[in-house]
């Protein structure tokens, strides 16, 4: 991990880091945080815990998202104080889930914008700029746009690739082959290193080929304190934990240090949270279907 | 007893809310109340409720209460899981949900709701989380359920910013403006139902929960609530309602306790 | 199948039966052309020999397309007596393949058009008028565009689905989920009914939810000479045959009196076709995964 | 015995399309010369190249010679199936491929080939299948190659219909056009190799293969054909390309024989 964000995400980047509630990947923000990357446009539809971390850690320029909270829990508040109180000044670009998904779709099929209908009623264009319209070539009706987001850098946890990078993932999908194929370069992190025939095996899995992954990182239990379907569990507890930590700058600070940048890697990570193994996911294995001709 | 002190007005919400869904609708949910009325619904009268999250999963059946909209037990067992370009384009755009659930820090006199500042946008006293999907469901829906407690600070005459539209915005109603669903129909409260008048779109009492006064109501917004002329009756939660809701669906109390 | 097109095939229909050489819904256009409709507006990427066969079977009014032919074979020469003699006339409407996906995409999300950078220095505008343009709000540059196409009616062939409509898929998925939601009525013909319980075991694997879908049918074979993966493989020898049925009117109009006409149903023509075990797929069974949490 | 004897036209053709393809490239297949060509090539000296048929199937290695581009030899064991929205934008528009292979009933002085028509559009005297993905394939991939044996119908001074575009198009170059790819930058035939030229476009003489004559290359195209200056030389199929294409890539001749 050190070595993929050393050479793949720079100080000024645009950052991805996607999923949506599931494969979250905190292991690759705890290392930008380590790494003392400045100036990034972090990217995402929901910031989540690990935003409001890099947050808090200055690594971030400017925000662009769609639901910014602590979900089930609460609030981010190092992204509140920075908005609120400018404590640190945070510039935002603020969108609808649909309106991101739209940006990155449009990102992915490298055309310069995405329509949708939406957005009519709405504050949202007035404190949004770049929402705008188009008007349709065969019924003359207005419709609403927003540009394409290519990102300097995607960062997508998944189950499974091989060291191609052909990747898999089952579970909730979030916006992350969008993401994958809209990025100049594209780091997997997985919880497993598989065969390449593991992966032939079930090629209808596979959510982003390799032949669109620039590095991958074996990094088990890198997306806690979320989840992967399979492997491990979501930490509810610590989402809730989070709040009280949040709130308060000087034990955000604390959290940091003890757990970002006094472990060098994720292993000493999950040793110093005492271990994971409760989290460890239970077996629903489905059956195989027939590939056969 | 009066009814008011045999359940919460979590419970009470609930099972209004549940009420107002009909069997084989297809629901976009939230977690909290919204999920729990659903599944309220499903145990009841509407075992062919369609439960879809815009995490992508649809038809879920949990096994345990979901705590995030994207918690893994809607994953395990649920009909279909999709990404979400699916989910906005081919779903809700498409025109596929006929009831989405919304909430919101503020709710006004049209049913416009603010989940994004209190104050001006540029430096807000409070910053919420934003939209997420709500600007497209209060558009898409066939139609809107909000559920809200009452009081002058969630409710005023207008929100600080319109993050998903109700009625009337600028004086242009939702067929002029283009939007394909008929937007928040009803707002369900503890102390009663509001409805959105279907020509002005003005929220106005349509029912009153047995116990409570209407100046209570009045009391709890921030304009001069206009009644029907014919307020609905309300049944309390039936013992069945309670039993589900207490034993089944949420037995940690989690949502249900206030 | 009978009572599925009696209710939702109408004369005059705009019809699409999907299936990018896998899953082509043989059973479905062969119930079309018994139930004898007409002035059908046909849609499909590649019409394949099942358009052919209702083109010469007088269905067609007019064909929406992106490539006719026999593929690896030759042409469909009922196509071709149409297009090229006026015998029967048949109107056209043309496009290339990402033409058509991005019709059935924009039908899908109920988008009165999809853009696409494409048809620059080509002939194909010229020859179909739909084909347009509009200006990006972002970059000034002139993007294509097509028109949405929503079917009255579209068949999905599929492995499997439940009583409810849940259809699975894998192997090549084509275009079968746009045209299932750009749809106004949908029905889902499939190789094997299976419990709700083999749907929810994994979920990732549903193309099309039930409440898309108005109707399913089950029928074993229903693809052939097409395929389905895991279920047979493809009759190669009958595309190459076609070639000469296909040329020689008195040939196709006997192929349809014995294989469509001179049977009630797909388990007749199976019988008819001598048994089409020898096309039974071999086991390539993958492994499952865990949707354990 | 001069090599002509010993190898038929397809053979060579696919030997030298073979070469063109350099290894780790990503290249759009189609059914038959192509694909042996990419099979020839991963087996010599491309090991890593990508193939990707527009059916969906990404890193295919079918157990069999597939017939048909959706064949389902090439699903099974490879790396990634996909839907077709995803292959023409996320792959092909997003610019990924590197090589796109094309044929045409007609390739034109410009390179722009028809697959649509022979005569006028609206009462053709021999209607063709049409554009199939080659429009976009021929605009998107970075360069294309064409394959296709000389004759003066086959390449006529300019198109009946052009379906996939070539160089200069009414006088405008694929730049001003706003195409991302740079289009058929080289045509192999049975008798030699047609460059594009870099400056106008025009397909000229770039390689005449051992054995043929120059004027046979003239008289198989329908126009003046210039040559370069220097013709490359290109080297018959080797014994161990014929090897590969009789013994294991086509061993029942299926594309190979004539």
């Amino acid at each position: 991990m050190g070595d993929a964000v050393a050479a793949l995400v720079h100080d000024g980047d645009t950052v991805v880091i996607e999923g949506f509630t599931h494969l979250i990947c905190f292991a690759a923000g705890h290392e930008i945080i380590r790494q003392r990357r400045r100036d990034l446009t972090l990217c995402r539809l929901t910031p989540d815990l690990i935003y409001d971390q890099m947050i808090a850690a200055g690594c971030a320029r400017k925000l662009v998202f769609s639901w910014a909270g602590n979900p089930g829990a609460g609030s981010l508040h190092a992204f509140r104080r920075a908005v609120e109180r400018g404590e640190p000044p945070l510039e935002l670009e603020e969108y609808s889930h649909f309106g991101m998904v739209a940006r990155l779709s449009a990102g992915a099929a490298r055309l310069p914008f995405w329509t949708l209908r939406n957005y009519m009623g709405t504050d949202l264009p007035a404190a949004n700029p770049l929402i705008r319209s188009v008007t349709c070539p065969y019924t003359g009706e207005t419709l609403a746009t927003v540009p394409a987001l290519n990102p300097d850098v995607t960062i997508v946890h998944a189950q499974r690739a091989d060291a191609a990078g052909n990747t898999q993932i089952w579970g909730l999908l979030g916006v992350q082959k969008e993401a994958a194929f809209a990025s100049r370069r594209v780091i997997v992190v997985v919880e497993e290193l598989v065969e390449e025939a593991v992966i032939r095996a079930d090629p209808n899995r596979t959510l982003v080929p390799g032949l669109a992954v620039d590095a991958v990182v074996v990094e088990p239990w890198g997306a806690h304190p979320s989840y992967a379907q399979g492997y491990y569990d979501r930490d509810n507890d610590f989402y809730v934990r989070w709040e009280a930590v949040s709130r308060e700058p000087a034990a955000l600070t604390r959290y940091l240090e003890e757990f970002v940048f006094g472990v060098h890697n994720r292993a000493e990570y999950v040793e110093r949270c005492g271990g994971l193994e409760w989290l460890r996911a239970g077996s629903r294995v489905c059956a195989g279907v027939n590939y056969g001709y | 007893m009066p009814p008011s002190v045999t359940h919460t007005p979590a419970e009470l919400m609930t099972a209004v809310a549940a009420r107002e869904l009909r069997d084989g609708e297809v629901v976009f949910v939230g977690i909290g109340l919204p999920n729990l009325a659903c599944n309220l619904a499903r145990a009841t009268h509407a075992p062919g409720l369609v439960l879809i999250y815009e995490s992508g999963a649809v038809g879920a059946e949990p096994e345990r209460l979901p705590v995030s909209i994207g918690d893994p037990s809607l994953v395990t067992g649920s009909l279909m899981v999709c990404g979400m370009a699916d989910v906005f384009q081919c779903l809700l755009q498409n025109g596929r949900i006929g009831v989405g659930f919304l909430g919101g820090a503020q709710i006004d006199r049209f049913g416009n709701i603010n989940t994004t500042v209190i104050g001006p946008y540029a430096r807000p006293s409070v910053r919420l989380p934003g939209s997420g999907g709500a600007a497209e469901i209060a558009i898409h829906a066939r139609r809107t359920l909000v559920i809200s407690r009452l009081s002058r600070r969630a409710f005023p005459e207008s929100v600080d910013f319109v993050t998903s539209p109700g009625h009337r915005m600028g004086g242009r109603s939702r067929r002029e403006l283009g939007m394909p669903g008929a937007g928040p129909v009803r707002v369900v409260t503890d102390k009663g139902i509001l409805d959105a008048d279907p020509d002005t779109g003005e929220l106005v009492l349509g029912a009153l929960y047995p116990g409570v006064e209407l100046d209570e109501v009045r009391a709890g917004v921030g304009w001069t609530l206009r009644c029907r002329e014919r307020l609905q009756p309300v049944d309390p939660p039936s013992d069945r309602e309670l039993t589900l809701l207490r034993d089944v669906l949420d037995p940690r109390g989690l949502y249900l306790k206030g």
